[in-house]
């Protein structure tokens, strides 16, 4: 059984085809990426999934249930969660009140009791803490838990969004180019996040530029093209697909 | 033959009535026009919404004002008005404005909220708070139009504001500094790298709206009078008119002070007079509501 | 430790310290009257902060929902014959159920479209009380008798002063809840906050709500102390002063809110004796602040003092 | 340095700034020996008109006063506070006069507006009030602390019919500021048109701060019969109502209150004041007046007096500021001290005064004192002022 399925999915800029009739699916527990040359759609493609825009024509399912058009939050309720290209950090709060933002979900969301400030509200808000800090971890920053984020290195709020969407207990991660802007040692500490994120059972999907990291790490690749499927397959099968290889080269 | 005859002459009537409340719409929507053209400029070269605006306007007629008094012929004291609120709009842009780059929205507004104030307390502690009216340009005899009156200053105000208008495209499209105007609203960083001097240009922007806005100023004082908090109201329709228009979109905030100026008057006449100030801020919600970017502005999608 | 914390209790301490101990200093009833002023204006003041600080929507129209809760209570006491405290939440709940109404259309809007529709809207209520004068009195203002049992001006001052630690110690736990939290990431980032599950527009409108429902209950309390009330109360004015009490104290800080309503309700009483030029005096005061200080007064204080523990 | 520690030392800092702002305040509160009269105006806003001159009026009394060694052997000092038109200001204004001033008396209010909103808070605290506003209402019913100089609305109603009943006029349109003052007027003069036989054809009304009033007259131009138009109202309203007039083609006679009485009004107006009817205290037509009037040497000296301090020339909101502030010095001087309660006394029992609005016999029941015979009936001609009669 597919986790994602997208069926002919398309969306038009101003006449222009961004996405133009792609289909594909996503297998659970499995490492994901896509991949393609600038402008190819991968980011339009992120935002049609997660609800940010909204598809001219197509759908989407997740977990056989007809998403199209779904806002992100209602998505987020069911397990899908990512990151940003350009960072979408709250830089009004600290890291991690950033990760406890993530878990917004999993809260007692009461008004009445939250303006009165119940017990539960802050019990609750202990035992979150606890949790954010040991995500924290996971992505090695708990040393910037109380740090403001506007004054943390990029490489850092790179990692702080991945634990953000972790702590909404996602069932599936969509991540914009983790890697993109980091030096070669901050990509390989990502490349480690992202593979533990896939042994905790995640589905990870992948957007990402840096060919080495996504050869090595995903069990599939989506290659598009101004925004339609090129060709899909293993590492191995897409390396090897001249169309891919033309693609780059801009044949 | 009788009732034809008395019904002929009662649509006669109602279309001079018509005409009537259209005359005084489009009076009022040239004037709102230019002070939603300065709100334009000045938005555009620095994302400011500037609530001083309407001062600038009451500045240009009280000036004008001042300098009749001091016994100068009505061209130069028109000239010397311009200038004085020209120079308010650069001093407004040097010392408020960029000082505080890089501000929140919220503190921009209320930055010139407080240059609003100063220049009412200044007007109001130099030249007074009383009334005044400036004498029309070419007289108070109205022109009459099939049943309807005009005033001789109201055509003033529609003919000044086309050559205005004109002028400005001229500008923005045909002159080096119009064209570096728009390329810094476009995009301030390349303009940066092209080598637009991106500080003169908002500097200018704010003398020019400035200007815009005394001219306004002067042209309806005649008609509506003027004194130190005759702009407060223009201003609000004058943002109404930007914003309706599509904020930054010049074009649109002439087009959206000209529906504010008729709706506001045919308002009046037909439906209820007491809620006239409210028509042009209905108008803004409702098309706000339906159209989030005003009628003419581009519906941008968010890049993330 | 959260850094939002600790300044709570000790804040609030603080606070009620000073309410306690204020009477002491008042010399006369003048005097007494600003602080109550103060008091009403930090409450409005608070509710404001959830929206703009926190929420980061901003509202140029909030005097017109003070004016609801004004009016609203007084033309149910003066004209129905209601009792006041019925009519309080009778106006509170119109007032609330009127945001709640406008706010999906409303908050929609982003940045100076946001600024413009609540002008708007502002100036229409406003307009509205101006007009209707067979129930609201018109451009002179309507009389209303106040609260039977709140015989002097010292009782007012315990209610407001008591009402004013309420809303600090509601909104602080407010803001330290997992709604607070939700409310500053729709600030940061709408659209990273949706992805983890927030309900921005959800968010948005229930802080509008809450806040339209501070100010209204803020007026009614209002009228029935100063038995009168006129229209300038809903105006634009009236408006751009809060906001202005809010950023000039401090975005995103409940404690800033109190200091901006505190020191722009004393300012304009202090400046009197400049006659003509107070207004001028005091829009320079204004712009120097916010162009010096703009993230406002305590929390630029608060930076200081960080900054000198760290030397 | 703890969080905590850091909460406290912000909290101590917002409390230093209360405590501050709050001493300066009270700085202006220290006791002193002169007699304190108190005022609160529309210096300000759209009733500027009336605030200015009436400020200017009791600021050039006052120092006169105090050149001639003051009232009593006591100086006299003047508070005052700008109240715009905003009645709520007005309140704060007078609680603050009442309470922290402890002023001797209070002459002010230049809209009926703000008026009618002190006077509960001054009977309560028992001062006496010289209103300066024109709303029948301030002393009808009569108030115990509330008195006032200018003529009423309903004077000004019952005036301007009389007019038209002399001309032979009988079907009329108003048109009424919305303002407390034009509004009153309004009520007044409908509420007494039937006992003049006039016939109030058509009303209209517009905002305080309206520019352009077309859209009311063309409706009223629309009405069949209209013999003449009405306009009650103060400030800038009625100069536009008079220009929107003219640019109309109306040509039916154009009747103002004594809300316009200042020159200002011919000023702003301009050609369009031509042939405008008002009526109007003696004080406008100082030297028209005959030889014989007793008013006569009144009003040219106040006249005189102020157009040498400020230039330009008087309106009868300063005489009205001239009139509460003699009234209210000479019922001091008859006191013989400034007992609040032997002042009012004395202020009530004000006969024979003779101001810049008319002789004053004040009383019991009439705490206005003044009577139609003061009132002239102006028209406005090249510009100037004349006498109807």
């Amino acid at each position: 059984m597919s986790l994602l399925k997208v069926d002919n999915l398309s969306i038009v800029f101003g006449g222009v085809k961004a996405i133009d009739d792609l289909s594909f699916t996503i297998e659970p527990g499995k490492i994901h990426s896509i991949i393609g040359p600038n402008g190819a759609g991968k980011t339009t493609l992120f935002n049609l999934i997660t609800g940010v825009y909204t598809p001219t024509t197509g759908t989407v399912l997740y977990e056989n249930e007809g998403v199209t058009g779904f806002k992100s939050y209602e998505l987020a309720a069911r397990g899908m969660s990512r990151t940003f290209q350009n960072l979408q950090i709250f830089f009004n709060m600290t890291a991690i009140e950033n990760v406890m933002v993530g878990a917004h979900l999993h809260l007692n969301r009461g008004f009445f009791a939250s303006f009165f400030g119940l017990p539960t509200i802050k019990e609750g808000d202990r035992h979150c803490r606890e949790t954010c800090l040991e995500l924290l971890d996971f992505v090695g920053l708990r040393h910037y838990a109380d740090t403001d984020t506007d004054s943390m290195p990029y490489g850092a709020l790179k990692r702080l969004e991945i634990a953000r969407a972790l702590a909404s207990k996602p069932k599936i991660l969509l991540l914009d180019e983790p890697a993109a802007g980091l030096n070669p040692a901050e990509s390989r500490e990502i490349d480690e996040v992202i593979k533990k994120v896939a042994e905790r059972g995640i589905t990870v999907v992948l957007v990402e530029h840096d060919m080495k990291m996504v050869m090595e790490i995903s069990d599939h690749i989506l290659v598009l093209d101004y925004g339609r499927k090129l060709t899909e397959g293993t590492a191995q099968e897409v390396r090897n697909n001249p169309d891919v290889i033309a693609a780059y080269l801009g044949g | 033959m009788m009732g034809k005859l008395y019904l002929q002459e009662s649509l006669s009537d109602m279309s001079a009535e018509f005409l009537q409340f259209l005359f005084s719409g489009v009076t009022l929507g040239a004037t709102y026009a230019l002070v939603g053209l300065g709100f334009s400029i000045i938005y555009n070269a620095s994302h400011v919404i500037n609530f001083a605006q309407g001062e600038f306007v009451m500045m240009g007629g009280m000036g004008t004002v001042f300098f009749l008094g001091l016994g100068l012929p009505m061209p130069v004291a028109i000239l010397a008005a311009i200038a004085l609120t020209t120079l308010f709009g650069f001093g407004l842009e040097r010392f408020a404005i960029a000082p505080a780059r890089g501000a929140s929205v919220v503190t921009l507004i209320i930055i010139t909220i407080g240059a609003s104030i100063v220049m009412r307390g200044l007007v109001q502690v130099v030249w007074g708070k009383e009334f005044h009216a400036i004498p029309a340009f070419s007289g108070d005899e109205p022109i009459t139009i099939a049943g309807a009156t005009i005033l001789p200053q109201s055509l003033w105000v529609l003919g000044v504001t086309v050559l205005l208008v004109l002028a400005l495209r001229f500008f923005f499209e045909k002159t080096i500094m119009g064209k570096a105007i728009i390329a810094t609203s476009l995009n301030r960083d390349a303009a940066l790298l092209m080598g637009i001097n991106v500080r003169f240009v908002l500097f200018i922007s704010f003398g020019l709206s400035a200007a815009l806005g005394a001219a306004a100023g002067i042209l309806v004082a005649p008609i509506t009078l003027t004194n130190f908090e005759a702009g407060i109201m223009l201003g609000l329709k004058g943002f109404c008119a930007a914003i309706l228009g599509g904020l930054g979109n010049g074009m649109g905030a002439v087009a959206g002070g000209m529906i504010v100026g008729i709706a506001e008057a045919m308002g009046a006449g037909y439906l209820i007079s007491e809620y006239k100030d409210a028509i042009a801020f209905v108008l803004i919600l409702l098309v706000l509501f339906f159209k989030p970017s005003g009628l003419f502005g581009k519906t941008g999608t968010e890049r993330v | 430790m959260d850094k939002l914390k600790s300044p709570r209790t000790g804040g609030l301490l603080i606070l009620m310290a000073i309410i306690a101990v204020l009477p002491a200093f008042l010399d006369n009833a003048f005097q007494v009257e600003i602080a109550i002023l103060i008091f009403f204006n930090a409450i409005v003041c608070i509710g404001l902060n959830l929206l703009i600080g926190y929420a980061g929507q901003i509202s140029l129209g909030h005097g017109a929902f003070v004016g609801l809760g004004a009016y609203g209570s007084a033309i149910l006491t003066a004209h129905q014959g209601w009792d006041p405290l019925l009519s309080m939440v009778a106006a509170a709940t119109f007032t609330g159920v009127l945001c709640f109404v406008i706010a999906r259309p409303i908050l929609k809007l982003k940045g100076h479209y946001l600024a413009m529709a609540t002008l708007g809207m502002g100036i229409i209520i406003s307009i509205v009380i101006n007009t209707e004068d067979q129930l609201t009195g018109g451009p002179d203002g309507m009389y209303v008798d106040g609260l039977s049992f709140m015989t002097s001006q010292i009782h007012w001052y315990w209610l407001i002063g008591a009402v004013l630690v309420f809303s600090v110690w509601a909104s602080l736990n407010l803001i330290h809840s997992p709604i607070g939290r939700a409310l500053r990431a729709v600030h940061g980032s709408e659209v990273a906050a949706e992805v983890v599950g927030v309900d921005t527009t959800q968010y948005k409108v229930l802080i509008f709500v809450v806040s339209g429902v501070f100010a209204s209950v803020v007026g009614s309390l209002g009228v029935y102390y100063s038995n009168f009330v006129t229209p300038d109360i809903a105006g634009f004015f009236h408006s751009i002063e809060l906001v202005v009490m809010v950023v000039f104290g401090g975005m995103a800080s409940t404690f800033g809110a109190v200091v901006g309503a505190a020191i722009l309700t004393i300012l304009p009483q202090v400046l009197t004796f400049l006659h003509d030029f107070e207004h001028l005096v005091f829009g320079l005061i204004l712009m120097l602040t916010m162009i010096f200080l703009p993230k406002g007064l305590v929390p630029t204080l608060a930076d200081l003092f960080k900054k000198g523990d760290k030397s | 340095m703890t969080s905590r520690q850091k909460g406290l030392k912000k909290s101590l800092v917002a409390l230093g700034m209360v405590a501050g702002a709050l001493a300066v305040s009270a700085s202006n509160a220290e006791a002193a020996d002169p007699i304190k009269i108190g005022t609160f105006l529309s210096v300000t806003g759209p009733a500027s008109f009336l605030g200015d001159p009436e400020l200017k009026t009791l600021e050039l009394y006052i120092e006169e006063l105090n050149k001639g060694g003051g009232v009593l052997g006591r100086q006299l000092e003047l508070v005052q506070y700008d109240v715009g038109v905003d009645s709520k200001k007005a309140i704060t204004a007078v609680k603050r006069l009442v309470s922290q001033d402890e002023v001797d008396v209070i002459i002010g209010g230049s809209t009926s507006g703000a008026t009618m909103a002190v006077v509960p808070i001054v009977e309560k605290a028992e001062v006496p009030f010289i209103s300066l506003a024109g709303a029948v209402a301030i002393v009808e019913p009569v108030k115990k602390w509330v008195f006032k100089t200018p003529h009423t609305d309903k004077m000004a109603c019952g005036k301007i019919f009389e007019d038209l009943q002399s001309r032979g006029l009988t079907t009329i349109a108003l048109i009424s500021g919305t303002g407390g003052f034009g509004k009153s007027m309004q009520g007044q003069c409908t509420k007494l048109a039937p006992a003049y036989k006039i016939n109030i054809a058509a009303s209209e009304s517009y905002g305080p701060k309206d520019t352009d009033m077309t859209a009311q007259l063309t409706k009223i131009k629309g009405v069949d019969g209209i013999q003449a138009v009405v306009n009650t109202g103060f400030g800038q309203g009625p100069a536009i109502v008079t220009k929107n007039y003219r640019q109309l083609g109306m040509t039916a006679p154009l009747y103002q209150s004594h809300g316009v009485a200042s020159k200002k009004f011919i000023e702003l107006a301009g050609d369009a004041a031509e042939g405008v009817r008002l009526p109007a205290a003696a004080l406008l037509v100082a030297d028209m007046l005959p030889d014989s009037d007793p008013q006569k040497p009144v009003v040219q000296g106040y006249s005189a007096a102020y157009s040498d301090a400020y230039g330009g020339s008087v309106s009868t909101f300063g005489g009205h500021a001239y009139d509460g502030l003699q009234i209210a010095v000479a019922a001091m001087v008859r006191a013989g001290s400034t007992d609040k309660e032997a002042v009012r006394n004395e202020i009530e029992k004000t006969s024979g005064y003779i101001g810049t609005g008319g002789v004053v016999n004040m009383s019991e029941k009439d705490h206005l004192g003044l009577d139609l015979s003061a009132f002239k009936m102006l028209e406005i001609k090249d510009g100037d002022w004349s006498i109807v009669r």
